[in-house]
């Protein structure tokens, strides 16, 4: 526990209160990231990736509020922080990417504006100097003429080129997090491909942590260290990278891994879908929140909540079959 | 030749810029053919016309110039002037759209979306002919009756792709065009839908032109792929072929660039990474149009548009240097 | 750009013929002529005053030599106010309703987009609420009643304001007020939902993950977003403001085009009524024109072409 | 690292909890919503908002008012007094005074009488009527037309389109004064012929004033909604699902009628309901004119006109009927609005 | 028979005010819009008259007391056979810019009225009794028979005696306007304040169309001594509220425009003033059209009609209850003598206004009698009207009346160019209509019904009626003259050729500081003998 975390989230309960009611996005979320990491967050539409990672800049929307547990980024106690100080902390130790970079640009100033912009609002360059910075970036991000990409507007330039745009931006101060909130998933492959390759290289140099939302298992696989898998608003598994491609506990997990085409390995068996519908958050199920749409669901599923269970090291699953392995190998004891 | 059920040569689709005399080349010069009973892979990037090719077949657009012939028959020739009416040929060709939330009509009840066909071609008597016929075709692709009277927004990505698909069953076609019918849903949920698309070809012996972008789908449903670039057809090849002995330098740097989900096997992996972008098909480039993008390219590429010619038996590629690539 | 505007131009141009040939027969279709007074004149006056205005020739003549007059920028002499030239009159009048339309104007928009920003920055509490309903009631209030209790309250009542013609800068506070009314309080409305429009987009959740300031990303990145459908609104609003309002001008005793315009439809001065058309129509769309410039100048995306 | 916690559930379960869950089991607990179609969703969001129910309770109120109140009223709105002329509010004349004297109950004029006599709350109701008629009637038609034109043009485009926006630029163009006086007066006589003939007589009971009125408004102000209709087709046309309808084999008037307007509808209902107080507008503004509903039939905006002619000496008989005419423009426009939030939330303003 | 001018307009007033506030100074009023022209030949209407009647006077002119009294001209002297009118102008006049007003001017300004490519709206009325007008009519200028034997003798020849061409002489049309300016700029020239060269007692030093219009005193005018206002800003106002409140604010002096429903608060303040106006509120019948055609039908709709009622509480008494056709303030033979009231001495008032019951009755009876009884049979007919004053409620109350009859009236209101053009084109079934006189002569208006008479919108005719009429305009005799007109009143009142209602009256509003200004029958008003008191 002496270890020094970049992130440390507690048991986050985080719900957004809208006129339908109250909708739990997450319910005791931990993740726990020293510097230099990079967190991969995989998860259907839904599962609260988004959220899980606007909440460490405390970007939540207005109707979200956290309604317990701890969330704390590089010192800060993010959960208690009023919207001036966490402005000093946003676009400074922490940015983010967002996923449609066709929209996450203000279409009517240009890519030197809002790049500079960034610069001057946490260092002291300003102006001149600020523009230079900006320059100085968009080389860094790999667009070549950078003069010339100053004055142009959003509109101007590729998908691609965008997505580096604001890279750039959210490097515009080194800070200690990035975060990339599924930041290929509106490119196409090639230019995906570029701009992960891009990611790779800044890590190397810059050596921030980042936090990787997707739900392209492929991504995480080649880029991360750790990996969270969420399902309805929990993190229902998480461990090392090659813990969840090869040793999967949690029967999402495994389901998942089941149901993507193994593109590379000639095999073109039958693919094994996760079967039903992903869960309605406003009506959550009591149990598990996988319990409907498991193979392997039981009675207790439906009724209880599963804490975690460790596989040894960071590897852990929230799964009740375990529990029913540990009950079966120790009910020859008859503790029951 | 008679298991041809689609013969297309040279189609050219071009749309007019409004307030310009340029024109979108979005399909240039393709050919294909597709067999009866296979399932033919399209894949490209977006904007590369994947989506106008499908959709020029069915005759949605009409084509600028080509030919497309139907199980033996000419329904469009540019050059002998034949366009014949679609309306029989509707009930033999339908097509699933990529987006499952725009491609049902948000007014219409589940019954009526997939009714819509049996009103337009009568194919039923009476309405207890009618009600009987839908709540068979919900059964197929795995909804219930109960569903029947809801409205579109009350169901999921992967269930209303299922409500589309049991309305382009609902005339009982044999060839399907689905337009990335997948790549809207959720991984965990596609794999449910890609399991019904090779049921229901098994079943009804369906056809189907399967467009994604997603390579390792196509890849995984087809049983021959034709890759797309900027308009063109690049490579036409089995799906094995295309996969580990592709000859087109694009194919090969798609092909590297689809993220593998198996951390050993991705660290190992080289990727060929392509710089800049996708050209604008308002300004193509002279020649090949890959040139800009591809470590081969010369003059040659730049003077000349590449034949598509058969390299290898089944194999098809457009470009001047597979001397030097291979 | 230029290319664009000879575009528009030419446009126009084919409109306001159009528009021009419209208003020509239909006028022509309405009983009643110019020449028509209590007095009935003699058979000859009648034919000396038909004759001098071309009034005596077969329709489509007179619309020939009109149209022929007009592609030599002549509009013609008025025929009730003889003596003035149709140009003169407008030339006249339309300063003064464009005055006091313009500052009607900025008054509005003045008043209706802080409003509206306002409104969307209070969302659901009470301060949105309020502007909500004030600014519906607010064009729910026909203009001649506004008009009427300016006038009663701030002269009749107050003594504060004079009731007569434009003396001084005090005479222009009126009706300006009941010129900017409606479009204020309808401004403030179009800007509410624009601006809660563009505060959902991600680019404003850009601006807050970049750290920048409530105030400042109002102003830099939301007010120019949010200003666009103000600024379509803005064509038709500035054509209708400048070229006066029968009844404020009525109301307040105003010598401008609005008036005038009505005065000359009603007395059947069939020159003016053609000057007056082509002249609105012409503004209109020059007014419209120059809206959209404005919007490319302020959304980058636009390209005139 | 947190500690590995023993799991304290494992002390309560029993084998029976680890038994395969059924598949109902399952089932029963992805509650499917209830059914809602887009009437009933739209109901439901509409219910919620206080203002545009306030708003739509108000219109209620006042068409009952308007409406009904008049067939029970004790007097009529064309019926002269004589002797009880320029009343105040609940004054009586002499010749009432004298009737109640002998015992008779008279009612009280609760806004005075006019200068014909006539008793003027009544009026002011039927205006009321009259106005609402109006804004409603030509509301209708301006739908019908707009939406129809605005349709075709939007979903042909091409040099169908261009031909219609034109047609439509003009009619915006031309000043809507001119026509206004000019059409009106235009239309009078051949509307007049048109009433004498015996299938038209009932046009001589709404008076060939009010029927060009409406086709006033009905030439006028329907290129609005058919430009709001058309963007929203020209929109809507690129939706996959009119390409679904069209690889089905639809034809246009299927496509039309059947996938896009059914689609404006939210756009259509909304603009409709818009439409009607900018309709009462108009009608206050031609009678301000002296062009409005034939007399004796009162309408608010002609009512309010006249009283604008002493309104110092009569103050109530400008307020009664401005103030209505108010509230039906206010309460019409929460009502749209309201509308809008619920059935076409994407729609903010046109 | 020579009449000696020289007592001027003023002295008459002057002799009032001994104790005359020092003269100077400058008012606001308000008496009418915008005018259409401020040209005194071309104008026909009776706001712009007001102003026109400050800047011009004509050979004779009218003092307070509706006398003919010198203007221009200081004797003016008739022939025996009243066919020759010769004037004696007064000693050096000269025009506002200084130069020479001789009799020439005349020449010119009377020809020039009889241009038909002026289309002078009056020319007809005014010079149709000189000799050669039919011809100057048709562009012959030089046949017009008036002459300038020198610098100030003006010589008239009338093809036929008119006894009232006196009144004529002073009618504001016939001043003269100044050759050079007119011929120089043309019809612009009475729109520009430059070349607006006047004859009367004020020049025009500004004017903003649709404002505002500013005299100021004319030093070369013959009275000028005697004029007292340095300053007249006539305030161009079309709105009643707005002139109403301009007057209650103290920025107006004068105003005509009021709203006519605020006279209850005003009946009684010494500030409103009611006057009598030569002028008849009447009710046109198509006289050609079934069932107008009937005299009877006529009558019974016109017994109908409570003329008290209309005027005293419709009207608010700004009208009176007319009895005959030709109303109050028109004069008769005899000096001081009123039209009206030899009318009464003669034949009695036509209608009993006091018996309205009883006229009811008659109506209903004269209905059957005609074919109707109580209104069977009666085709529906709408009333044509435009919506200004009373006129609305007019007919509302005349819809509701008939009705009572058992007929069915539509209200057709229309903008009024339209109303004008159709009741001229005899386009309606009943029509709302009404006369003011032009000048002090009864066949002003009583010549409205003469066969062909392009004011005769009911298309009247009765050859005897045309008779009398022509009779009265060819004698010389004044009396006679006078007697043939009665006769001719009495004949289209008992045809029913119109019904009529009220006659009129001018109110306005007058400060009581404004003294000495008088307002005359004829729809005038005179402040240039007017004093302020402090
Ligand atoms: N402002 C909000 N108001 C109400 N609910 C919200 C809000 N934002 C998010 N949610 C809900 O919270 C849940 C988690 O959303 P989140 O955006 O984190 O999902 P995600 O995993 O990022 O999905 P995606 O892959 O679609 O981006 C969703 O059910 C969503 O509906
Ligand atoms: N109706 C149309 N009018 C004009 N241009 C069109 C039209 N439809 C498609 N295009 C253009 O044609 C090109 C090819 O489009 P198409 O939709 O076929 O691509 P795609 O390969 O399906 O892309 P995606 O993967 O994004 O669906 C694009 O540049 C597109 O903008
Ligand atoms: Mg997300
Ligand atoms: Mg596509």
């Amino acid at each position: 526990m002496a270890e020094e975390f970049l992130v440390n989230i507690q048991e986050e309960r985080l719900s957004f209160f809208t006129p339908a009611g109250e909708v739990k996005a997450l319910n005791n979320v931990s993740i726990q990231m020293k510097e230099g990491e990079v967190l991969g967050i995989v998860g259907e539409s839904g599962s609260g990736k988004s959220v899980t990672a606007y909440s460490i800049m405390g970007l939540t929307a207005q109707n979200g509020k956290i309604v317990g547990g701890t969330v704390d980024f590089n010192g800060h106690a993010i959960q208690n922080m009023t919207e001036k100080e966490l402005r000093k902390i946003r676009g400074n130790e922490v940015s983010i990417i967002f996923q449609d970079p066709m929209t996450s640009l203000n279409p009517v100033w240009t890519i030197g504006n809002q790049i500079a912009e960034a610069v001057s609002l946490h260092t002291d360059k300003k102006g001149k100097a600020a523009r230079d910075r900006a320059k100085e970036l968009l080389e860094l991000v790999g667009i070549n003429e950078p003069e010339k990409r100053l004055k142009q507007y959003p509109h101007e330039l590729s998908g691609g080129m965008r997505q580096r745009v604001m890279i750039a931006i959210a490097l515009a101060c080194e800070p200690k997090l990035l975060i990339a909130d599924e930041p290929t998933t509106a490119l196409d492959v090639t230019i995906q491909a570029q701009i992960l390759e891009l990611m790779q290289e800044l890590r190397k140099k810059l050596g921030m942590g980042i936090i990787m939302i997707t739900h392209d298992l492929g991504v995480v696989a080649s880029m991360c260290d750790y990996i969270a898998v969420m399902y309805a608003g929990e993190i229902v598994e998480y461990g090392t990278t090659d813990d969840i491609f090869y040793n999967p506990k949690h029967e999402y997990t495994k389901g998942l891994l089941r149901s993507i085409p193994k593109f590379h390995e000639k095999d073109y068996s039958r693919l094994v879908p996760i079967d039903g519908q992903p869960v309605d958050l406003l009506n959550p199920p009591k149990g598990c929140g996988f319990a409907p749409r498991c193979a392997s669901c039981m009675k207790i599923c439906l009724e209880v909540k599963p804490e975690k269970n460790y596989y040894g090291g960071v590897h852990y699953a929230r799964c009740l079959l375990q529990q029913k392995e540990d009950f079966l190998k120790n009910s020859g004891k008859g503790e029951v | 030749m008679a298991d041809h059920l689609l013969e297309l040569s040279h189609l050219k689709q071009y749309f007019p810029v409004a307030g310009s005399k340029k024109v979108v080349k979005a399909v240039d010069d393709v050919s294909f053919f597709i067999n009866k009973g296979e399932t033919l892979g399209l894949v490209g990037e977006s904007g590369c016309g994947k989506t106008t090719t499908g959709r020029s077949i069915l005759r949605l657009h009409e084509p600028t110039e080509g030919k497309i012939v139907y199980d033996g028959e000419v329904i469009f020739d540019s050059e002998k002037g034949i366009k014949k009416n679609m309306l029989p040929y509707r009930r033999k060709m339908q097509m699933v759209f990529q987006d499952p939330y725009a491609s049902l009509d948000p007014r219409m009840t589940v019954e009526d979306i997939v009714g819509e066909a049996i009103d337009i071609h009568k194919l039923c008597k009476n309405k207890k002919e009618r009600r009987e016929k839908i709540l068979s075709l919900l059964s197929t692709v795995g909804l219930n009756s109960e569903h029947a009277n809801r409205y579109p927004h009350e169901f999921s990505g992967g269930q209303r792709q299922r409500i589309g698909i049991a309305r382009a069953l609902a005339v009982n076609p044999e060839f399907i065009v689905c337009d990335e019918p997948v790549s809207a849903l959720d991984v965990s949920i596609q794999a449910q839908v890609v399991n019904m698309f090779e049921d229901l070809q098994e079943k009804f012996g369906l056809t189907y032109l399967f467009i994604a972008h997603d390579l390792s789908i196509v890849n995984h449903i087809s049983s021959r792929i034709g890759v797309m670039y900027l308009g063109h057809l690049v490579e036409l090849a089995d799906s094995d072929q295309i996969t580990f002995h592709s000859m087109h330098p694009y194919t090969r740097s798609l092909i590297s660039a689809v993220p593998i989900a198996d951390p050993k096997v991705a660290r190992a992996s080289h990727r060929i990474i392509l710089s800049g972008d996708v050209p604008s098909p308002l300004n193509p480039p002279s020649g090949c149009p890959f040139r800009t993008r591809c470590p081969y390219a010369d003059e040659q590429c730049a003077s000349e548009t590449p034949k598509f010619k058969e390299e290898q038996a089944g194999h098809f590629v457009a470009c001047h240097h597979l001397d030097r690539l291979n | 750009m230029p290319k664009y505007i000879l575009k528009r131009a030419i446009m126009s141009l084919i409109t306001a013929f159009l528009v021009a040939t419209m208003t020509f027969f239909v006028m022509n279709m309405v009983p009643g002529g110019p020449f028509l007074a209590e007095k009935a004149v003699t058979p000859q006056a009648q034919a000396a005053m038909e004759a001098k205005y071309g009034l005596d020739k077969p329709l489509i003549k007179q619309y020939t030599t009109y149209m022929t007059g007009l592609l030599h920028g002549d509009f013609g002499l008025s025929i009730k106010k003889r003596g003035r030239t149709v140009a003169q009159i407008i030339a006249v009048k339309f300063p003064v309703s464009a005055r006091i339309g313009g500052m009607a104007l900025v008054l509005a928009v003045l008043t209706g987009v802080p409003l509206g920003a306002v409104a969307a920055f209070n969302r659901g509490k009470f301060l949105d609420n309020l502007i909500i309903v004030l600014s519906t009631a607010g064009i729910a209030i026909p203009s001649f009643l506004s008009s009427t209790l300016l006038v009663y309250v701030f002269t009749t009542k107050l003594h504060l304001l004079p009731s007569l013609g434009l003396k001084d800068a005090r005479s222009y506070v009126m009706p300006v007020i009941a010129l900017a009314l409606y479009p204020s309080f309808y401004m403030a409305r179009l800007m509410r939902s624009s601006m809660l429009d563009v505060m959902g987009q991600d680019y404003m959740r850009t601006a807050r993950a970049k750290g920048v300031t409530t105030f400042k990303s109002i102003f830099k990145h939301a007010l120019r977003n949010a200003i666009l459908p103000v600024i379509t609104y803005l064509g038709p609003l500035l054509a209708s403001l400048m070229t006066g309002s029968f009844i404020v001008e009525k109301i307040f005793n105003i010598p401008g085009l609005g008036s005038e315009f009505v005065s000359c439809i009603t007395s059947r001065d069939y020159p003016m009524i053609m000057g007056t058309t082509i002249f609105l129509a012409v503004f209109v769309i020059v007014m419209n024109l120059f809206v959209d410039i404005a919007y490319a100048f302020v959304d980058p995306r636009i390209k005139l072409k | 690292m947190e500690e590995i916690k023993k799991n304290p559930l494992s002390m309560q379960v029993s084998m029976e909890d680890f038994m395969p869950a059924s598949g109902e089991d399952k089932e029963s607990l992805v509650i499917m919503r209830e059914s809602v179609g887009f009437w009933k969703d739209g109901i439901r969001r509409f219910r919620k908002n206080k203002i545009a129910m306030s708003a739509f309770f108000l219109v209620l109120l006042i068409m009952i008012f308007c409406f009904i109140v008049p067939a029970f009223y004790p007097y009529k709105y064309e019926q002269q007094m004589k002797g009880s002329e320029r009343l105040a509010p609940m004054q009586y004349s002499k010749v009432e005074k004298a009737e109640m004297e002998k015992g008779e109950k008279i009612f009280p004029h609760l806004l005075g009488t006019d200068q014909n006599g006539r008793d003027y709350m009544i009026r002011v109701l039927v205006g009321g009527r009259v106005s609402m008629t109006v804004g409603l009637v030509a509301s209708v038609l301006i739908l019908m037309i707009g939406s129809v034109f605005g349709a075709i043009a939007g979903y042909f485009g091409g040099i169908i389109d261009m031909i219609m926006m034109r047609i439509v630029d003009i009619i915006y163009t031309v000043p809507d004064v001119l026509i206004i006086i000019l059409l009106a007066q235009t239309l009078k006589f051949p509307l007049e012929k048109l009433s004498m003939l015996p299938a038209f007589t009932w046009m001589q009971k709404l008076g060939s004033n009010m029927i060009s009125m409406f086709i006033v408004f009905a030439l006028l102000y329907w290129v609005g909604m058919a430009r709001i209709v058309r963007s929203q087709i020209m929109i809507l046309k690129q939706s996959e699902y009119v390409t679904a309808a069209r690889a089905l084999g639809a034809g246009p008037g299927r496509i039309i009628f059947k996938h896009l307007i059914v689609n404006c509808i939210g756009t259509l209902i909304v603009t409709t309901t818009l439409q009607i107080p900018s309709s009462i507008f108009t009608e206050s503004f031609l009678s301000f004119l002296g062009l409005g509903v034939q007399a004796p039939m009162p309408s608010l905006g002609s009512l309010a006109s006249a009283a604008l002619n002493g309104f110092q000496t009569y103050p109530e008989k400008l307020f009664a009927p401005a103030f209505l005419i108010f509230i039906i423009i206010l309460s019409f426009n929460l009502l749209g609005d309201g509308l809008r939030d619920a059935f076409d939330p994407k729609l903010k303003q046109q | 028979k020579t009449v000696d001018g020289t007592k001027s307009g003023s002295d008459a007033a002057s002799e009032q005010t001994a104790e005359k506030t020092s003269a100077g100074g400058s008012i606001d009023v308000q008496i009418g819009s915008s005018p259409e022209t401020m040209d005194p030949a071309l104008n026909s209407a009776a706001d712009a008259a007001n102003m026109i009647l400050h800047a011009f006077t004509g050979l004779l002119t009218v003092d307070k007391n509706q006398n003919i009294v010198g203007g221009l001209a200081e004797k003016w002297e008739t022939s025996e056979d009243g066919l020759t009118w010769t004037f004696h102008l007064r000693p050096d006049l000269k025009w506002s810019d200084g130069s020479d007003l001789t009799a020439e001017d005349f020449v010119y300004s009377w020809k020039r009225l009889a241009d038909p490519s002026l289309a002078a709206p009056y020319g007809y009325d005014l010079l149709n009794m000189i000799e050669g007008y039919d011809k100057a009519a048709n562009g012959d200028l030089d046949a017009l028979a008036v002459s300038a034997p020198d610098s100030s003798t003006f010589v008239v020849k009338l093809s036929n005696p008119c006894t009232y061409f006196d009144k004529i002489a002073s009618f504001i049309s016939t001043s003269p306007v100044q050759k050079a300016t007119v011929e120089e700029n043309g019809d612009e020239w009475s729109t520009k304040p430059e070349t607006y060269i006047t004859s009367g007692p004020y020049k025009m030093t500004e004017y903003v169309d649709g404002d505002h219009i500013t005299f100021e005193k004319n030093d070369y005018y013959y009275d000028a001594a005697n004029i007292t206002f340095d300053k007249i800003v006539f305030h161009l106002i079309s709105d009643d509220n707005a002139a109403y409140t301009a007057y209650n604010q103290g920025e107006l002096l004068l105003a005509k425009a009021i709203p006519s429903e605020e006279i209850p608060n005003l009946a009684g303040k010494e500030d409103f003033h009611v006057d009598p106006m030569m002028g008849t509120y009447y009710v046109s019948f198509n006289t050609q059209k079934a069932p107008f055609d009937n005299p009877k039908v006529r009558e019974a709709l016109s017994l109908a009609i409570d003329r008290n009622y209309v005027a005293n509480t419709i009207m608010q008494g700004t009208y009176s209850p007319a009895v005959n056709f030709v109303g109050p303030g028109i004069s008769d033979a005899a000096k001081d003598s009123q039209f009206a009231e030899v009318t009464k001495e003669k034949y009695g008032d036509f209608f009993n206004n006091d018996d309205y019951d009883a006229n009811f009755a008659k109506a209903k009876e004269l209905l059957a009698e005609a074919g109707y009884p109580d209104g069977q049979g009666f085709p529906q007919f709408s009333y044509l009207t435009n919506d200004t004053g009373y006129h609305k409620a007019v007919a509302e109350y005349l819809q509701d009346v008939w009705k009572k009859l058992g007929l069915n009236m539509t209200i057709d209101i229309q903008e009024w160019k339209t109303v004008t053009a159709n009741r001229r084109n005899g386009n309606f079934d009943v029509a709302r209509n009404g006369w003011v006189m032009d000048y002090d002569d009864p066949s002003n208006i009583i010549n409205l019904f003469e066969t062909g008479n392009g004011n005769n919108d009911g298309k009247y005719s009765n050859p005897e009626f045309d008779k009398l009429v022509e009779e009265a305009r060819s004698t010389a005799d004044v009396e006679k003259h006078y007697d043939y007109l009665h006769q001719a009143e009495q004949v289209i009142l008992k045809d029913y050729g119109m019904a009529p209602i009220a006659y009129y009256s001018e109110f306005y509003l007058k400060s009581p500081k404004l003294q000495n200004v008088w307002y005359s029958p004829t729809g005038y008003y005179y402040f240039m003998y007017g004093t302020l008191a402090e």
